[in-house]
């Protein structure tokens, strides 16, 4: 599920893919945004009027192809960088797909870069055609040419010579796990909550099982929350540790009192008034 | 540790600032113009702002913002100092601090 | 969770003279004690006080009130088996004189403190200085100053005599208010809590600020009210100097505790007579001046927080001890002014000896509530 | 010496930039302070465009959205003073407001206040959660963005919310790798299109994941995460290690509300918005009268929801001082409808359900 891997399934592409004919007809805009959120600049800025008029902000949007000619400008504007030019026009196998990259160094035309899937997965090879550099939306489009049958997959682009932008084997993590049994033990001990005061989860947890049990006795028996921050850092911790271990609500555990002044300032500093 | 500077961003110019000479813990180092203090450290990459009073933990910044006060310093003397936020001026002696600090005649 | 049925004892307030009262009773045996606290402990003055003890007053009667307290408090972790700790540090209070007149009382204070025992001295200010490097002694003309008077970590007092307490049988109930006294044919019967009934006899009104309240409810006039005072605290400091340093015309008080904070604070009779504990400016304005003129090394100390509890006054600004008159059960340990934290020892050992009918440890027959009405007001000039 | 004025507005961030905006376009003198020594707050972070629609400066990036705000603002002269590097220090019963002002100490009267003070960001427990190297998501922003400093080589984020996958592409952009970004909840809780652009430069987003440790000699060395069952308890043999030199904390933030507690408003704690907020009126005025809030300190929400609430509570504080323009009711509805169009889709369900709380009439 989109909302579980950030990334959309075959049948939600599948469902936004063009018919036959106006893939063939020439470049066109793949909306690939999934979710209705509060964004419209897709369908304010289409100079063709193709991508519809949202009746409500949070519409999702919808695009007449039979107005988009692919010029790409919402792929540009759109915050969410989730618009893609696609081009099966050409047909000598292959594709191309323009990218909003806003990453550094930028492909040079010509360059030969690896093609990437929206999972982040290397898939093959792919030729810089087009870099498109924007003053306004500063969202360079850069058009990679990609095998026919990966048109559809292609979303993102590595440099070669190690100029990636993410090393990819970080990714590896969730197939390879590996247990480190040293480094299992919760130590309430080595838990920080009050960062001012070193006080430990352990301590708080203490005093909470002895019965303090409001934010503002925890701090008087700790001193958490008296430092120089104020308990803005521990204060919401120790609430949530309350609520957790007697089983009140966090909404009704009180906050300790919000003291001037907001940050510590000198004693000289308070000289410049003269208490009128 | 020079490349924690970033030159080339796809959205962001960064000026290149005066260079500000300063020392950290009797080392010269090298900041610049617009840097906070704690800023230019991490720029040569100190993360270890001090050591904490009473547990003796090592501390480092963490909101880099003025709000949670991990991030406290000698400066030229003087205990106490958010570095996170203070700016940084040529010359500056900065020094970790374990301690909870003294008023600066005392 | 509800309160018992019945008690022998209800003792209402949770701050320290409540508490202390409570271990005190419930050490000389009394079982069925009571303890009602609306908040939580220590949350009314106890918590926002200065938590210095001295023992240089002005008058016999405070003397020797806060020598017992101080003996007390120098075996308080024992006598009270507190695992934490109360923090008693006798690091002394050094009490500065801004003019010859005050000075000419100091002697006689000085004079009054040695004839009981106190070892207090009069110094001149650069024998002030000795002892406090960073006072300025171009602003005061002589100190007195006494070793042995100190501070203490309120919170950890207070739980530890709630700890004592509880172990003995004292039942303690937190946020538990109590909404009436029945009185019947001149005696209370109960009192009415917001988790229940408890029939007694015997009320020890140790409510502080709301003493005043809590004698309404039973239909006993108690002149005490309450005013605010303001204190601040600066960040944690390596140690600078150690007494409490105070000025009664400079009207000062301030003090590095153990941890290292630098806690002070001063009285403004134009602070509001009510229970607000909101800060205000002008207290911070005021405070800082003095401070800089007295302690001017500490300008550069950042002040990390202010805050406001209230002093439960009464007229002469000395405490209320003893039965209410015309009611039979209810017993004032209240009004004291801006006092009561230091004089905690000496308040559960006395109101203990008055419900038992002992003899009392220190007479303070003339601190009863009747004295307002008979005008024969007891005043201490050494306040702040 | 104290100064009197007709409108404070407590941070000069989007809400506090477009109130003070609005009100000084209705004829207010108008104070802003702004704790930095810029204008925009968080704004100026945002590298990304923003969502919305124009009337928010949809596409816009944030940073250039302040630059066009805090411009508006000097387009008014004297009726608009703006301190920078002025931190509110103190909010007192009588009305009088405290600044740092470059180090100055100043009063303030005002007659009336809009606070605007944002949010801050929400700490985690974890053993070893105080190592260096172990920052706040506005930190690492601040480090990248504000100072042009990589705050590291190699970041674990925990938290998949719209900061910590929006943190995570400008980490990217600064050319710092993110080894994967652990979010304890089943799903990915930031919109999926900033999760799509963040899985396509390869970084893995583990849902129903937390961190278990970190570890390291003096600074951050590694972290251990687990997958976590529904309890939030760690599943057996599922801990593995990660490499990296900054752990990126972005679990959320609470409203940053001091000054409103100060001033004795009355406050809700409203876990939908972050933490305690300010009880207030359909004119965001609090229950103290004369205190109005706008932006993230009512409840956290996007940028452009606190710019049509800093419009909003700028136009009601100008007009409850008698400051109303020919267009305030056409502004007023209008702000209403952006307001309820930001807030209607399936995205802003949490915020709708804590906002139901909050009003105090």
């Amino acid at each position: 599920m989109l909302i579980n891997t950030g990334v959309p399934t075959r049948e939600q592409i599948e469902l936004r893919l063009p018919s036959p004919e106006r893939r063939a007809r020439g470049p066109y805009a793949m909306v690939e945004c999934f979710q209705e959120i509060p964004c419209n600049p897709c369908s304010t800025s289409c100079p063709f009027d193709a991508i519809l008029p949202m009746g409500d902000i949070n519409e999702i949007p919808a695009i007449d192809l039979d107005r988009c000619t692919g010029c790409g400008i919402c792929a540009g504007v759109c915050p969410g960088l989730a618009i893609f030019i696609i081009d099966e026009s050409k047909g000598d196998g292959t594709a191309s797909v323009t990218i909003p990259y806003e990453f550094r160094p930028l492909p040079e035309k010509g360059e030969m870069v690896r093609a990437v899937n929206r999972e982040g997965d290397v898939i093959g090879d792919a030729v810089v055609t087009r870099v498109l550099l924007s003053k306004k939306t500063k969202t360079p489009l850069v058009t990679v040419r990609v095998a026919d049958e990966h048109v559809h997959e292609v979303r993102f682009f590595n440099l070669i010579d190690n100029k990636t932008v993410c090393d990819k084997t970080s990714s590896k993590i969730e197939e390879e796990p590996k247990t480190d049994d040293t480094a299992c033990a919760t130590d309430d001990d080595e838990i920080i909550l009050c960062r001012c005061e070193g006080i430990t989860l352990r301590t708080i947890r203490d005093l909470i099982r002895e019965g303090y049990t409001t934010v503002d006795e925890i701090k008087r028996i700790s001193r958490a929350g008296m430092g120089p921050c104020q308990a803005r850092t521990c204060g919401p911790l120790i609430a949530s540790e309350i609520a957790r271990m007697t089983g009140q609500p966090v909404a009704e555990i009180q906050p300790s009192a919000h003291r001037a002044p907001v940050k510590p300032m000198p004693i000289e500093f308070f000289l410049g008034g003269d208490s009128e | 540790m020079g490349d924690r500077r970033i030159t080339d961003h796809p959205i962001l110019d960064f000026d290149e600032g005066e260079v500000i000479h300063f020392t950290f813990d009797g080392k010269p180092m090298e900041g610049r113009e617009g840097d906070t203090i704690a800023s230019a450290l991490h720029a040569n990459g100190v993360k270890v702002l001090g050591y904490h009073f009473k547990t003796k933990r090592p501390r480092g910044f963490y909101c880099a913002i003025g709000n949670c006060s991990a991030c406290l310093m000698i400066v030229n003397g003087k205990s106490n100092v958010r570095t996170c936020t203070a700016p940084l001026l040529p010359g500056m002696v900065v020094e970790t601090q374990s301690d909870r600090g003294v008023p600066d005649d005392v | 969770m509800n309160v018992p049925k019945s008690a022998s004892i209800v003792i209402i307030g949770g701050g320290v003279s409540g508490c202390a009262i409570a271990w005190n009773l419930a050490n000389r045996g009394i079982k069925d004690i009571v303890l009602l606290e609306k908040d939580t402990l220590a949350n009314g003055s106890t918590g926002r006080c200065g938590a210095g003890i001295r023992m240089q007053w002005a008058a016999e009667k405070n003397c020797r009130l806060a020598q017992y307290s101080v003996e007390f408090f120098e075996n308080g972790n024992e006598i009270l088996g507190y695992e934490r700790d109360i923090e008693f540090e006798q690091s002394g209070y050094l009490i500065v004189a801004a003019n010859e007149k005050e000075a000419e009382q100091f002697k006689k204070n000085v004079k009054l403190q040695n004839s009981l025992g106190i070892p207090s001295v009069y110094l001149t200010p650069e024998e002030a200085r000795e002892i406090v490097p960073l006072l300025d002694t171009s602003q005061f003309v002589a100190a007195t100053f006494c070793q042995k008077d100190g501070h203490l970590n309120p919170f950890h007092t207070t739980d530890a005599y709630a700890m004592a307490a509880e172990r003995l049988g004292v039942k303690k109930f937190k946020h538990t208010e109590v909404i009436g006294i029945e009185v019947k044919n001149g005696r209370i019967e109960s009192v009415e809590t917001t988790r229940g009934r408890i029939a007694t006899n015997i009320v020890v009104n140790a409510a502080g600020g709301w003493s005043k309240a809590i004698g309404a409810m039973a239909g006993v006039d108690i002149p005490t009210y309450v005013q605010r005072h303001q204190i601040l605290v600066t960040e944690p400091l390596e140690p600078v100097f150690s007494p409490m340093v105070m000025g009664f015309s400079y009207n000062i008080y301030i003090q590095q505790v153990p941890h290292g904070s630098i806690i002070m604070g001063r009285s403004d009779n134009t602070e509001p007579l009510d229970f607000r504990t909101t800060s205000g400016w002008k207290f911070v304005e005021e405070m800082t001046k003095t401070c800089s003129k007295l302690l001017p090394a500490l300008r550069t100390a950042n002040v990390l927080r202010q805050w406001a509890g209230h002093y439960c006054m009464t007229e002469d600004a000395q405490p209320i001890y003893g039965p209410a008159p015309g009611l039979e059960g209810m017993y004032l340990a209240c009004g004291f002014s801006g006092h009561g934290f230091m004089l905690a020892p000496a308040t559960a050992q006395l109101v203990s000896e008055m419900i038992l009918g002992e003899p009392l440890t220190i007479d303070v027959s003339d601190l009863d509530v009747g004295r307002f009405e008979r005008r024969e007001l007891v005043f201490e000039h050494s306040v702040v | 010496m104290m100064y009197k004025i007709d409108l404070v507005v407590i941070g000069g961030g989007p809400a506090g930039l477009m109130a003070a905006n609005t009100a000084a376009e209705a004829g207010a003198e108008v104070l802003l302070l702004e704790r930095d020594g810029h204008l925009g707050g968080q704004l100026v972070k945002q590298t990304h465009k923003f969502f919305g629609s124009e009337k928010q400066h949809a596409s816009v990036r944030g940073i250039d959205i302040s630059t066009m705000l805090g411009d508006r603002l000097d387009s008014f002269g004297d009726r608009a003073t703006v301190w920078k590097n002025a931190t509110a220090i103190g909010f007192y019963e009588d009305g009088v407001i405290t600044v740092d002002h470059d180090g100055v100490y100043k009063k303030v009267k005002p007659k009336r206040v809009v606070v605007a003070t944002g949010a801050s960001e929400k700490f985690l427990s974890f053993p070893n959660n105080d190592l260096p190297g172990i920052y706040g998501a506005g930190a690492v922003q601040t480090m990248m963005n504000v100072y042009g400093i990589r705050p590291g080589h190699r970041v674990l984020m925990i938290g998949a919310g719209n900061i910590g996958l929006i943190v995570s592409y400008q980490l990217m952009q600064a050319g710092v790798s993110v080894a994967a970004i652990v979010e304890g909840l089943p799903k990915i809780g930031g919109y999926a299109v900033h999760a799509g652009k963040v899985r396509r430069a390869g970084v893995p987003i583990l849902t129903s994941h937390t961190i278990l440790r970190a570890d390291g000699q003096e600074s951050v060395e590694r972290a251990t995460i687990a997958r976590i069952d529904r309890t939030w308890n760690a599943i057996p043999e599922t801990e593995r290690t990660i490499e990296c030199d900054v752990i990126c904390i972005s679990v959320g933030l609470t409203p940053l509300a001091e000054l409103l507690w100060q001033a004795g408003c009355e406050m809700r704690y409203i876990p939908a918005l972050g933490g305690s907020v300010p009880l207030r009126n359909d004119c965001l005025e609090t229950t103290v009268k004369g205190v109005y809030v706008a932006g993230d300190v009512t409840g956290i929400e996007e940028a452009s929801a606190a710019m049509v609430e800093g419009h909003l509570a700028g136009l009601e504080a100008a007009a409850s001082l008698g400051f109303k323009s020919d267009s305030y009711d056409a502004e007023r509805k209008d702000c209403m409808e952006q307001l309820t169009a930001l807030r209607s889709g399936p995205t802003a369900e949490k915020i709708r359900t804590g906002l139901a709380c909050t009003a105090c009439l």
